[in-house]
């Protein structure tokens, strides 16, 4: 494994720099202290996407060079998509309880958003379907190709749908909050701090990946058992014993 | 069951499977310590005769008793137990490990789970006991039906087609519980399409043909 | 009398391991169960107080569809090789009726636990009566895995199974069906639905007796 | 370029044939769709006017899961030895895709058939612009029987492929469900669905491409 | 293929199933018109071995080609349908019928339909054309599986204990088999537990043990 303690220490640290600045800020106007669940929501969701195109950039990357580093790649990115889509949509619905007084709404973004934390558990799911690398690492990038091809259609049609009927419910998510400098600072040292996160997880949650691969390559050399040994001659003699 | 009276006696049985009649008017007794070999040609109704005596399928003519027990009452189900059947294909659990299928015949049949070991050890599966079925060989499948039979220690014992698919050293299970059940006093059924690999361990041979037994002619000239 | 429960704690401790190993219900089923729940506002239209009134029925189809899965999975853990072995080695009948019905049970229950707070986040139902909530499922649970346990055992075998099992599953779930809908619908409405949760009770108890008395004549004709 | 045609007939002849012989898509589950629209009213409790509302809606869901339900099975007809067979035949796996995703469409076809008119006399939403529905009917179940089969392809030979496909297809047929509803609704309202139905041309012509495209890849990974 | 260069060449080859290595390090080659017995224990990776010939199974390591297809490359799905495999499972669609079974592979093979009908009598399942394979034994499933290899007439022939569930007569099949594909010059891998069974059919024999192959040292005294 290579020598990658900074990345942790990098990401430990813009985090903490980052709790602090979301901290320091004054409340925002409309919505208060709430508001600075934005630190959170908004960069996950964003390093989320980020994630889902690192994703397809390693599956197309691993069906052009076979090389097992790429879905592994893939598989880590989309790992870490899902975690933080995941947290998004809770931290969202946390959000929205106190300010639309519901925990769901059929929102073009918020559908869309849920339908893709879907589609990627979906990917995840097949991965951990998938025993043999080799076979999983093929499968997994056709899906996750067939996955962000899927995106924009998805995406499309519900924001159509969404835009023919206005919604006659009686929330209507609006989303445009008054951000002044301080804040705006602040959402940014949380996107840097989030990227760095990404990074870092990504990077350790490939190394396993990479760990994993070794050992099944050190399975296959010479030092280790073939599955045959798993069989030895029938004890006849406890047999007759037995009789 | 008396001592002495037959393990298996069957009157004029027929059997169907659906619509299908697959044998008809056949006579068969077993008497115990008796090991008899049945030949017969593809779809001749061997593995049908193999179920029915096993208590799974029962005849609609005529008539018979297993273990004591008459085929065509409840009773039946009292002596399945007492039964082991290896047939064509496993009745292994796919996704469970070779033990944990045995552990499952042990708890059921209220045998001690250190046998499980031991039996797994007996066919040579010892160091395979986590593997899941699903991974394992054909014959490494059939060994794990073989440690089953070892578990439960039946004193009617239907093997259809033994040998297919085991190593020769494998191969010797089959001579051993067979040699077993002679011991215990019950009896032995073995299919087989070569009458050479079974001959020194039965007593007699029957052949099925158009639906009911005959005596085996012995090898052709 | 031990010797059922021995047998019957063996069968579903089979059953639950081989759906441990491949952790389906939990990572696969459950989250499917999710995704149809979000669906289903888009399929209709949205309209929030709609789907207030829709929600609690929504959740319980999705329940018994899903449910109908799970069974089904059980069920086809057990092909005729299987079928044949538990059978020789004396397993009783009604111990592995009971036996996988417990097994299909708990991973219902699993499934009803998980998807309740999906239902209640998406469709915002306001739900009373806690406590009442804390009979109800299990009772609704119960009586879909001894429907879906009998539904098995009856086709066991067939080549249709797969799509056989709901048919017979689906359309006997009525009552139960109604007796969770009606009570959520009580529960909202302030009123008691003590009634519903003993014909729940009947019904639980109906089944589990045909369940029972039923298995050893289904298995006789298990060819 | 005719050996693809007709290896993709004799695939496409082969899975119908087995299909109607066992008669579960005509006789199994299109009761069984017709069982799950039938009892949404029971559980959502019954209104004329609401039923109105949210029937195309139920109808298309239903449509929805059951047509995964049919690709289930069409991709469980192959086990490995078939698969290995198959192979060895030297059938082109792009005409493999081709010849099941046709069979799973026309199956789909004919249960989308059979429901609507039980859809109708159920939910009464008195449909207008039949001849936008020949065209709609068609496009929507194409695309689900394209997406069902890359998922059958996709999960193919895993245990655990029965709870996976439905997890993999239902959420990407998003825009599927979407555009059937809303042009159902559209027509309602006497309103143009042509955009929808362009839509729809799109995936089905995106899915047919990476489905052939992926065929290859994908059976040289069947181990 | 040239004439004269080898049907089966593979080098140093290693194989794995998911994480678990079968075969390592195993040379073998065969000639044209050669055909070879493959012995084994339980488990020593026969089937894999088959499998990886028959171009299912992508060795990890090593290289080598099989009639004249690089086993790496694409290349190696072009020469599937002149391979011919029978397995430990039979390879047909149980709600079919044998007719039908044998039908879908004259229809992709490009053979004429009238074949249908002489395979299945040649195998002896010309009455049960019309029976589903679920309905069928588990002998006259794998004579269909025989009556597919009589269609297409593979030039390499691979078979899995060739002999299994076979009647006598149904045995001679084999023997038939192995003669057409000697004469065609193609190749031929009978495995065996049973050398004795395949003695006269093979040129020579080897075992697998250890992940590879190795000269069979006869039979055991
Ligand atoms: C219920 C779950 C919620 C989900 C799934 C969700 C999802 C999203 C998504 C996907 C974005 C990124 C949009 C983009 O950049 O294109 C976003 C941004 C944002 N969300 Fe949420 N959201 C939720 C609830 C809320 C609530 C309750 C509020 C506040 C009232 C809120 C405020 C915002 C703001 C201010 C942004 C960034 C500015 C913008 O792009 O408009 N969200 N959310
Ligand atoms: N499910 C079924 N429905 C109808 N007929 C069946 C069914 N199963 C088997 N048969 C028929 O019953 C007859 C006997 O089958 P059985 O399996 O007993 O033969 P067998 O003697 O064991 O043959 P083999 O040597 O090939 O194993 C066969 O002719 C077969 O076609
Ligand atoms: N799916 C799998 N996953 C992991 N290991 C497997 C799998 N299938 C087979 N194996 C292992 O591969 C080894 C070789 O299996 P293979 O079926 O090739 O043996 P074989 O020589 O054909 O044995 P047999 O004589 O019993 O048929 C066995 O030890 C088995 O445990
Ligand atoms: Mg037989
Ligand atoms: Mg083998």
């Amino acid at each position: 494994m290579t020598n990658t303690r900074w990345i942790e220490v990098a990401a430990v640290g813009t985090l903490l720099t980052a709790l602090g600045a979301a901290l320091f800020v004054p409340p925002e106007q409309t919505q208060g202290d709430l508001a600075r669940m934005l630190f959170v929501h908004v960069p996950s969701i964003w390093l989320a996407y980020v994630a889902f195109v690192v994703t397809l950039i390693g599956s197309v990357a691993y069906l052009r060079t076979r090389k097992r580093r790429w879905d592994h790649l893939a598989g880590a990115s989309a790992e870490v998509g899902v975690l933080f889509t995941g947290a998004a949509i809770a931290m969202g619905m946390i959000w929205a309880k106190p300010t639309w007084s519901v925990w769901w709404t059929w929102d073009a973004r918020l559908v869309l958003t849920a339908v893709m934390f879907f589609v990627y558990l979906g990917y995840l799911a097949l991965r951990r379907a998938i025993i043999d690398p080799e076979v999983r690492a093929r499968r997994a990038a056709i899906f996750g190709i067939l996955g962000i091809v899927q995106i924009p259609l998805i995406h499309f049609s519900v924001v159509w749908w969404r835009t023919l009927h206005q919604p006659a419910s009686i929330v209507r998510p609006d989303l445009d909050l008054q951000m002044d400098s301080p804040f705006v600072a602040a959402m940014w040292m949380a996107v840097v701090a989030f990227t760095v996160v990404y990074i870092a997880l990504v990077v350790r949650r490939m190394d396993l990946a990479r760990l994993e691969a070794d050992l099944d390559e050190w399975l296959a050399t010479e030092q280790t058992e073939l599955a045959e040994s798993g069989i030895t001659a029938p004890r006849l003699e406890e047999v007759h014993d037995h009789g | 069951m008396l001592p002495g009276s037959p393990v298996i006696a069957l009157r004029r049985i027929g059997a169907r499977i659906g619509d299908t009649p697959i044998l008809r008017d056949l006579d068969l007794e077993v008497g115990p310590g008796e090991v008899i070999g049945l030949h017969g040609g593809n779809g001749s109704g061997k593995t049908t005769l193999l179920r029915l005596i096993a208590t799974l399928l029962p005849p609609v003519s005529g008539g018979g008793t297993v273990l004591g027990a008459d085929l065509r009452t409840p009773a039946r189900m009292t002596i399945r137990s007492r039964i082991g059947l290896v047939g064509h294909e496993p009745g292994l659990y796919p996704d469970l490990t070779l033990g944990e299928n045995i552990e499952f015949a042990a708890r059921v049949a209220g045998k001690s789970p250190e046998r499980v070991a031991e039996v797994l050890d007996m066919v040579g599966l010892g160091r395979s006991r986590h593997r899941r079925a699903l991974q394992c060989s054909h014959g490494m499948q059939r060994r794990g039906e073989f440690a089953r039979l070892l578990l439960t220690e039946p004193d009617l014992l239907l093997l259809d087609e033994a040998h297919a698919g085991l190593d020769p050293q494998a191969a010797d299970l089959v001579s051993g519980l067979v040699k077993a059940v002679r011991n215990r006093n019950g009896a032995a059924v073995l299919v087989s399409h070569d009458p050479s690999r079974i001959g020194d361990l039965v007593d007699r041979s029957v052949v099925l043909d158009g639906g009911s037994l005959h005596d085996d002619p012995g090898p052709p000239s | 009398m031990s010797t059922f429960w021995s047998h019957a704690s063996a069968v579903a401790r089979k059953d639950l391991r081989a759906e441990l190993r491949t952790g389906e219900v939990l990572f696969v089923i459950v989250p499917f169960g999710a995704v149809a729940l979000l669906l289903t506002p888009l399929a209709v239209g949205v309209d929030t107080p709609l789907l207030e009134r829709i929600g609690p029925g929504m959740y319980w189809m999705v329940v018994l569809l899903f449910g109908v899965l799970v069974a089904l999975r059980q069920s086809s853990l057990d092909g005729r090789p299987q079928r044949d072995m538990q059978a020789l080695l004396g397993v009783d009948p009604a111990a592995r009726f009971t036996g996988q019905a417990a097994a299909t049970g708990l991973l219902l229950l699993v499934f009803a636990l998980v998807l309740g707070p999906v239902a209640a986040a998406l469709y915002d139902p306001s739900p009373s009566g806690w406590g009442w909530l804390a009979a109800l499922i299990p009772l609704v649970v119960t009586g879909l895995a001894l429907l879906g346990t009998l539904a098995g055992a009856i086709t066991g075998g067939l080549g249709a199974r797969n799509s056989l099992v709901p048919l017979l599953v689906v359309p006997l779930a009525v009552p139960l069906l109604l007796a969770a809908t009606q009570s959520l619908e009580g529960l909202r409405r302030g009123e008691g639905i003590l009634g519903w949760l003993l014909l729940l009770v009947a019904m639980d108890l109906g089944l589990a007796v045909i369940g029972v008395l039923s298995a050893r004549p289904l298995q006789e004709t298990s060819r």
